[in-house]
């Protein structure tokens, strides 16, 4: 692939391992890392003490109720697994497109991926009843001689985050290998030697290995596609099964995966933008990466917001009288506050966009991102809510309020999600070393073909 | 039980304590290994609630060091076998028994039928041979096994309050009071249905001349029987019979749902109301009751205006003169029953409720005997002798006339009319014995307080609402050692080892006489009823009236009720009940002020808007319900909260409204000021939406429009096409049962009668006020209740609504575990124990039947609170979804009997829970691939059709559209326009 | 360096698997298949049974009625034991609480969860034999549990239950044997109007 | 491949002079070549004369045998082994049944892939001899490293050819050195 001009011009191979290697082998860290991390580990302790509180008293401490059966968790998971969903794309889809400018973001994308699906992937577990049974969903000989029950949307989520957690996890483990490996020869100290050398399990570059995780590489990106696209379907199913007004539609699928796709680019931005000044990337995460970002996200956000009103659309047009009052409720019920919201950060909150100095400003981007972000959890909150809460017979219509346990569930999962995010900042490789150092050699080797 | 001398062992251990130091001692022998287990017998409430933090906390620490996997995965305990010591012959151990027995409430006795399991009550049925039930039950009788069990019931005979007495120092006070020849002793007792306990009462007075005997009835119903003194010169009592009735006036009467007899009168009107024929119904009353869900003409007015109203009525019919003028709507509401009466003549009936002065009855039963109705459509029997009234007892304590006070089953220190006075009053007594289920309020004043037996732990009996008497009998030891009223009167007159067995049996070998005495005997505890008692019907011959009416009060009038399901708030400490809504108004755990849509706008109050209501000098706070087709010129509250002393439950739920009752009783009182405090209160209602939003989940016609049509009156809006073959996949082979229920809405009071029977039949726990205002009520079977039409005068519609059992079960298609599934008699069954609580169901089930235990509801840790469970229906645990069953118990239970005796399950065979408690017979269950059954005949009628047909559910439970008898000439105006 | 990695991941594996069975035997059942359960008093089967020949009915008398099989009261002991062993020391629980009145606290040997739901009467009017669940107790001097008694053993029967069936005679015979068992079994499931396509159903157990 | 045998560790700076000596190798019939890149050099693998992976099979067959398998599997436990009549829809729900096999398929593709990887690569292997080999751990950043085995024959010729093909320092390694 022809990496022209997506480095600072003058990026050699070994500025690319000095920057990137430097801060996983420096010494020590930041204050500011350290102070991130702490904020984090707090969050991380409220969690462990809301689980804690959830398993011994029951789901009853949150403000779900009937007909409200679900509110925050499965919100919550819906948006967690969706942020997840952006660096799969940025690492399968652009690889197909032979988008050479991914790789200097692919590897922080991934780790996001997978960060945000191991967060996501707690919810679904801990609101079930009884959680201590959930592997009961998964198919297994057992002595009651009873299956799961394969035409509930839960158990093909079920298998949809199984697979996408488990292949994600691995591929962005053994993509890492090569940087692992790098560390591993670079390392000072022998500790750190022995652990990335253990981690690196013996990797050495050596040209039958890199033919074979060329190969690896190419169909995982190709299975990646539709995994990802599949998993966003059957999360958006979670719901749709359902006979619910407002969740019992075709449109779902489509509309959860460009969802999906947006909150994750927006939360590329969020984490990325911050990542870049931090680490001083600028030369390896150029204004034109950022650039492309924010045409995807653009594009993410106007795809959004025909879904919105496509929604709206239907529903006249079917003139289903359900359909119809859940339009009325979500502009005018209970939850208006929070459909207006998800309007406001997702679709209007993006129009700058279409302006170039704003897509090459970080500061810009960043706090696009932020909205887009905070605007998709409304989306996930308003699209669970506003259908449960006034069911068909008007005599079960009811309220869901959060308690303190609902947000500090909330506020749990981000820390988790920056702990370990902030962890694997300090000690790995941001950006995939192997892949940067492809572009620079071949930058190098244009600019030097230029003067001659 | 163990043995006496183990009890008295103990007492001797706990004599010299007091008060909160006798507690303490209590729990530590709580924790002592070898006493605990007789402690439990004897005082399960002391030792638990503490014990329940401690383990609480314990798992706690456990999940938070990351133990919960093991700790929730340990191994069962072993189990005990216990088998009994001699095996009656008449018990098979695993089969219930029922035994005919009756319970009584308010003043009059109702037949049931008591399941045992294990000689432990567990259920109450109604007796189809007793004339009060005809097979149904009240909610009062449903909740008995809940009070039997309560285990806050007094332990204990006291002393001064705290004091643990002994059943000899009881014994010696009375030998003194006999002494004394009674001088000075009162007897304070409710309205008595027992002719036994009545006879004692007689010789007692008898045989102690100095002693005198008041009734205390906390919600008075004698207004009917004062009303025919006033008219026939004689204490009569009414039978109503709205079996011949085909025109029904109620004037602030909710004969249907309230008072002796009102499970027969509801089953004769449901009857009566059957299209193509139907009776007419009209009701004016303050506040919306299930008689008044009914009506084809609801007037609301205010109680006090009701005077006037049958005074113009009764003017219109030629008697007396009008009182003081109505507003026009009311005028041509009366205009037109009155030629609706004139019409029907004989076949009308006009009634007032207990809440009416006894002039207003006088009147009402002369406009009856104008319209020639005395003797066909109302009837008469002589009302049984009674106590004196109270208010003398009390002028008589307070001027120190009163020496001894024997209080039995009464609570006056709590439901007395401004009850601080007797309680001031009584702590001047110099000898007061209470008896009573509670050490309540009274209790505590006393000096002495003797535990009483429920009526299922002793043998007593009753007389129906028609006169006829029927048994009471015991299905278990009692509890607590506590002691029937016949054996505290004959101890009282000096019988050292009385035996209400005997006492019972003694009185009626008296009245029936000799011969063949046994077999009769005998006979009456099958049937549960004594043939031939039934009082004989009286011609008694009106007077000339000549009635008083006093100034009607003026201002917004405050109407006293008792509480739709506490009543005067004896049975207060019962969670059923107080989770039960309170038909029409829906709301649970407390007493609320409904207020009208109008008053509510003028004095701008809102929902849970906490009010200051003041009148004799007296005022409380209470929070206000907004109640549409509650009369605009008053307030209504309830009696039976805001108890003080009544154990775990009932304290500090509600309002006691006693300090606002008149010094007379009377039910209303005024002038009333309201203000508003500012302050805002949960009101934990099941249900918030009021109207039906135009979706129609309750189909109307009128009857006119019925008669007209031809062929199904409600059309299906089934969806035939179907992605799948239409049908099931398991093939139906004929003669297997496919169980379906119709739910007619033409019959459905909104009584909530079914609601309480299912929760007793089928362990369904109660989960306290803050979570049922949450919305986690978890009654199986819920009575939706809509207001159409003006706030003012809205079409009140009640709807039963039970799982539906569809074929293609949304619910189930989403449980990811097969939790939820068909089985292949059609039932929808929920398997608890492969459930894990994706609440996936929940969301699905369009009809919001399915109910999920958020927290751990069922309270496992009381064990008194275990003897009354159905031991054939699983206790769930937390984190489960649970939902009706259609008593899958008893379909089981006629399937095996069936297979055993090799033959088919017969239509009628299964009865639902709350089909046999319906007083109308609104539910009906069976099978319906049977042609021939029951409830095939129900779905075949042209008003049949299923609730949210259009979402192709295919659900087993369908309704009979509800019908209406208007009368065109009130039809034509728009103020009644509903 | 790789043998020590290698040893390391073995660890986790280790450490793992051990956990899981201590999982396994701490949710394991009170009295484990084959073991004999210690009473109040050291009741054989095998001698009233075996020996005496007493009927499984004389002492269990509702199993043919009622869901449950039913516990003898002391009475039922008493009618022979206030003769026969009276000076046994085994039987001084008996007469004590025969006098005493306070009855035996027998250990459950057959203990189902509390939400499945077995009725005896229904078992044995349709042929299911005693030996079938409880094995042979005519050959138990102290009972023990003969079979697993989970929701797979229970299912193994009713999806097949041709494997198990006895004519009604037979059912409290512990030594019968058919000779051809599935001929039997399959001639009874029609005799008996056995409703097959009900035996698999949640329902049948769990209410 | 033989580590025993004696060889010479050459370095080149850029992926270009690497082919190069590559092709010049071979085409002087050397053989048993092998070379170490800090990424993956486009062409390396054929002028080596690699045998193409067989990763890409093996995956394939992996997902089928995953999606075929759920699909069987739900068949059987639907239909054979336990019918239950759920909402009135048929035992064999096939719409049902796809989109756990298709999540199965790429489960099973994926995860064959990356073991086959690790595996067909001897990894994890965390001692091999080419860790003490000088310069070896240039490979991982910026040198691109070949090494010929040096048989009989002595190694100056060889040195020198390989310095006139733009080798860097070389170096013998493996064998008794």
């Amino acid at each position: 692939m022809n990496g022209e001009g997506w480095l600072a011009a003058g990026t050699t191979p070994g500025d690319v391992d000095a920057r990137i290697a430097r801060p996983a082998l420096a010494p020590r860290f930041g204050a500011g890392w350290r102070i991130g991390l702490s904020v984090s580990l707090l969050g991380v302790l409220v969690l462990m003490l809301t689980v804690s509180v959830l398993l011994t008293v029951g789901v009853g401490i949150w403000g779900i109720t009937r007909p409200a059966y679900w509110g925050f968790a499965i919100a919550n998971y819906v948006w967690w697994i969706g942020i997840g969903m952006g660096g799969t794309f940025i690492s399968t889809a652009l690889y197909l497109l032979r988008q050479p400018w991914r790789n200097s973001l692919s590897r922080y994308a991934e780790t996001m991926t997978v960060f945000a699906v191991c967060v996501s992937g707690i919810f679904p577990i801990l609101h079930l009843g009884r959680p201590w049974f959930f592997y009961w969903l998964f198919p297994y000989p057992d002595t009651m001689n009873v299956w799961p029950q394969w035409r509930s949307a839960l158990f093909w989520d079920f298998c949809a985050i199984l697979a996408y957690l488990l292949v994600s996890v691995l591929f962005w483990y053994v993509s890492m290998l090569p940087d692992l490996a790098t560390l591993r020869d670079r390392a000072a100290g022998r500790m750190r030697r022995v652990v990335y050398g253990f981690l690196a399990l013996g990797w050495q570059g050596e040209a039958r290995e890199w033919q074979r995780l060329e190969a690896l590489t190419r169909i995982i990106a190709a299975l990646g596609v539709p995994l990802v696209f599949s998993v966003h379907s059957m999360v958006a199913l979670d719901l749709s099964e359902g006979l619910l007004a407002g969740w019992h539609t075709t449109i779902f699928p489509p509309f959860f995966v460009a969802g999906a796709l947006f909150s994750g680019f927006a939360m590329a931005l969020v984490i990325g933008v911050p990542l870049r000044k931090r680490f001083r990337l600028e030369a390896l995460i150029t204004e034109r990466h950022l650039d492309r970002l924010a045409i995807l996200l653009l594009t993410g956000g106007l795809v959004v917001a025909y879904c919105y009103a496509a929604e709206i659309f239907m529903a006249y047009y079917s003139m289903d009288e359900y359909e119809l009052a859940v339009t009325r409720f979500r502009f005018t019920g209970l939850y208006a506050p929070v459909y207006w919201a998800a309007i406001v950060c997702n679709v209007l909150a993006i129009q700058p966009l279409w302006w170039a100095r704003v897509r090459r400003s970080p500061r810009w981007l960043f706090w696009i991102g932020l909205s887009v972000v905070f605007g998709m959890w409304c989306e996930r909150i308003m699209l669970v809510l506003s259908s449960e809460y006034r069911p068909f017979l008007p005599a079960a219509w009811g309220r869901f309020m959060p308690t303190v346990w609902d947000w500090a569930m909330l506020a749990g999962s981000i820390g988790l999600f920056m702990t370990m995010l902030l962890l694997f900042v300090r000690w790995f490789p941001v950006v995939s070393m192997h892949e940067t150092r492809q572009l620079a050699h071949e930058s190098a080797q244009g600019s030097r073909e230029a003067q001659a | 039980m163990p043995s006496l001398s183990r009890i008295d062992e103990l007492r001797r251990l706990l004599a010299d304590l007091r008060g909160p130091a006798l507690w303490q001692q209590l729990d530590q022998l709580a924790e002592h290994r070898a006493l605990r287990e007789l402690v439990e017998q004897q005082f399960p409430h002391l030792s638990r609630a503490p014990a329940m933090d401690r383990r609480g906390f314990l798992r706690f620490a456990a999940a938070a060091i990351g133990g919960t996997g093991l700790s929730a995965c340990s191994g069962p305990p072993p189990e005990r076998i216990v088998p009994q010591q001699r095996l009656p012959e008449t018990t098979v151990p695993g089969k219930p028994v029922f035994y005919a027995s009756t319970l009584t409430q308010a003043g009059s006795g109702i037949g049931v039928l008591v399941e045992t399991h294990g000689n432990r009550p567990t259920k109450i049925e109604g007796n189809p041979g007793h004339p009060s039930s005809l097979g149904a039950t009240g909610i009062h009788a449903q909740a008995a096994i809940m009070d039997l069990w309560d285990p806050d019931r007094s332990p204990m005979i006291l002393r001064g309050g705290t004091e643990v007495g002994a059943w000899n120092g009881v014994l010696a006070e009375f030998a003194k009071i006999r002494q004394a020849g009674g001088d000075g002793l009162r007897l304070m007792t409710p309205s008595i249905a027992s002719p036994t306990l009545r006879a004692q009462i007689e010789t007692l007075l008898d045989e102690l001349p100095g002693a005198r005997w008041h009734r205390h009835d906390a919600v008075d119903l004698s207004a009917a029987a004062e009303g025919a003194r006033i008219a026939f010169g004689q204490a009569l009592q009414p039978q109503y019979r709205l079996d011949r009735a085909e025109l029904i006036a109620l004037f602030d009467a909710d004969l249907l749902a309230q008072g002796p007899g009102h499970l027969r009168h509801a089953r004769d009107f449901a009857k009566r109301r059957e299209p193509p024929q139907m009776n007419r119904l009209y009701v004016a009353e303050p506040s919306p009751t299930p008689s008044g869900s009914l009506a084809d003409h609801r007037l609301p007015i205010g109680g006090e205006r009701v005077a006037e109203l049958v005074r113009l009525l009764a003017a219109k019919l030629g008697i007396g003169d009008t009182g003081a003028a109505l507003d026009p709507t009311a005028e041509r509401w009366i205009a037109v029953l009155a030629e609706d009466l004139r019409a029907a003549g004989p076949a009308a009936l006009v009634a007032a409720g207990p809440a009416q002065p006894p002039s207003v009855h006088a009147l009402v039963w002369a406009i009856n005997h104008r319209l020639g109705a005395v003797g066909h459509t109302l009837q008469f029997i002589a009302a049984p002798r009674q106590g004196e009234p109270y208010a003398t007892l009390l002028s008589d304590m307070e001027d120190g006339k009163v020496e001894t006070l024997l209080m039995l089953d009464v609570n006056p220190a709590y439901d007395a009319p401004q009850s601080a006075r007797f309680a001031e009053a009584l702590q001047r007594i110099p000898r007061s014995v209470h008896s009573g289920l509670y050490t309540d309020e009274t209790a505590r004043l006393s000096h002495w307080h003797i535990p009483l037996a429920h009526a299922l732990e002793c043998w007593s009996d009753a007389e129906a609402h028609d006169g006829s008497a029927s048994l009471q009998q015991p299905m278990i030891a009692p509890l607590y050692g506590a002691r029937p009223a016949h054996e505290i009167l004959a101890a009282l007159l000096g019988d050292p080892r009385p035996q209400a067995r005997d006492i019972v049996q003694a009185h009626w070998r008296q009245r029936l006489g000799d011969a063949g005495f046994d077999t009769r005997w005998h006979d009456s505890l099958r049937q549960g009823l004594i043939e031939g008692t039934a009082a004989a019907t009286l011609r008694p011959a009106l007077r000339e009236l000549d009635l008083q009416w006093p100034p009607p009060l003026p201002g917004p009038v405050l109407e006293i009720r008792p509480d739709p399901t506490l009543w005067d708030g004896r049975q207060a400490n019962n969670a059923w009940l107080q989770e039960l809504p309170k038909p029409i108004a829906l709301n649970t755990w407390g007493n609320l002020a409904w207020v009208g849509a109008r008053l509510a706008q003028q004095y701008d109050i809102e929902n849970g808007d906490v009010l200051r209501l003041s009148t004799n000098g007296a005022s409380i706070e209470i929070a206000a319900l907004v109640l549409p087709g509650q009369a605009q010129d008053s307030l209504t509250v309830h009696l039976g909260h805001g108890r003080r002393a009544a154990g775990r439950i009932a304290s500090d739920v509600g309002v006691d409204v006693a300090a606002l009752r008149p010094a007379d009783g009377a039910w209303r009182s005024g002038p009333l000021t309201i203000e508003k405090t500012g302050e805002r209160r949960i009101l934990a209602r099941v249900q918030t939406q009021d109207g039906m939003e135009g979706r129609e989940p309750v189909r109307r016609a009128t009857l006119a429009e019925y008669r007209q049509h031809d062929g199904a009156l409600v059309e299906d809006e089934t969806p035939q096409h179907s992605f799948y073959d239409a049908n099931p996949p398991q093939t139906r082979e004929p003669g297997k049962p496919a169980w379906g229920m119709s739910v007619d809405l033409n019959a459905c009071l909104g009584c909530m009668n079914c609601t309480i029977a299912c929760q007793s039949e089928n362990n369904i726990p109660t989960v306290g006020r803050e979570q049922v205002d949450l919305g986690r009520a978890m009654h199986w079977i819920r009575v939706d209740r809509y207001f159409e039409g003006p706030a003012e005068t809205p079409e009140i519609l009640s709807q039963p609504v039970p799982c539906m059992h569809c074929e293609h079960a949304p619910c189930e298609l989403v449980c990811p575990v097969g939790a939820t599934v068909h089985d292949d008699e059609g039932l929808n069954v929920q398997v608890y124990n492969r459930c894990v609580g994706t609440r996936f169901c929940g969301n699905n089930c369009p009809y919001s039947v399915r109910r999920f235990n958020f927290l751990q509801y069922a309270d496992r840790d009381t064990e008194s609170l275990r003897g009354g469970r159905n031991p054939d229906v699983t206790v769930r645990s937390r984190g489960v979804m649970e939902k009706c069953s259609f008593c899958i118990q008893r379909i089981s239970a006629a399937r095996i009997q069936a297979e055993n005796e090799g033959r088919e399950i017969g239509d009628g065979e299964v009865v639902t829970a709350c089909q046999s408690a319906c007083p109308t017979q609104a539910i009906t269950f069976g099978n319906i691939a049977d042609k021939d059954s029951a409830v095939s005949k129900k779905k075949a009628s042209p008003r049949n059709y299923d609730l949210l047909a259009e979402l192709n559910t295919r659900p087993r439970t369908s309704y009979l559209a509800r019908l209406r008898n208007p009368n065109p000439a009130l039809e034509t105006n728009g103020e009644d326009q509903a | 360096m790789d043998f020590v990695a290698r040893l390391v991941v073995l660890g986790v594996i280790v450490v793992g698997v051990g956990l899981f069975w201590i999982w396994r035997a701490a949710s394991a059942s009170a009295h484990p298949v084959g073991s004999a359960v210690e009473q109040p008093i050291p009741f054989s089967h095998k001698h009233h049974v075996g020996d005496d020949g007493i009927d499984c009915r004389y002492c269990h008398a509702s199993v043919e009625t009622a869901a449950t099989a039913g516990m003898p009261s002391v009475e039922v002991c008493m009618s022979c034991h206030s003769q026969l062993y009276t000076d046994q020391p085994a039987l001084q629980p008996l007469i004590e609480a025969w006098q005493s009145g306070k009855p035996i606290r027998w250990q459950r040997v057959h203990d189902l969860p509390d939400f499945a739901y077995f009725d005896h009467s229904v078992h044995v009017n349709n042929g299911v034999g005693c030996v079938s669940c409880h094995g042979r107790v005519d050959e138990m001097p102290l009972t023990w549990r003969h079979a697993s008694l989970n929701m797979q053993w229970c299912l193994d029967c009713h999806r097949d239950p041709a494997q198990a069936l006895r004519p009604r005679d037979k059912v409290f015979d512990l030594a019968w044997q058919p000779a051809n068992q599935r001929a039997t079994g399959t001639a009874l499931i029609a005799a008996y109007h056995v409703p097959m396509e009900r035996l698999t159903e949640c329902s049948t157990c769990h209410r | 491949m033989s580590i025993g045998r004696p060889g010479l560790l050459a370095r080149f700076d850029t992926p270009q002079t690497l082919l190069g000596a590559v092709q010049a190798a071979r085409s002087q019939g050397h053989r048993g070549l092998r070379a170490w890149t800090p990424y993956p050099v486009e062409g390396l693998a054929e002028v080596l004369a690699l045998p193409p992976s067989r990763l890409p099979l093996a995956m394939l067959l992996g997902g089928l045998a995953g999606g075929l398998g759920t699909l069987a599997l739900q068949y059987y436990s639907a239909v054979i082994d336990y019918p239950v009549n759920i909402g009135g829809r048929p035992l064999a729900s096939w719409p049902a049944f796809g989109p756990p096999a298709l999540e199965m398929t790429l489960l099973c593709a994926g995860l064959v892939g990356i073991l086959g990887l690790l595996l067909r690569s001897g990894l994890p292997r965390w001692h091999r001899p080419e860790f003490d080999w000088a310069g070896m751990e240039q490979a991982s950043s910026d040198a691109f490293l070949l090494w010929l085995p040096l048989d009989d024959e002595d190694g100056e010729a060889l040195r020198d050819w390989l310095l006139s093909n733009g080798a860097r320092d070389l170096s013998r390694v493996g064998g008794d050195s």
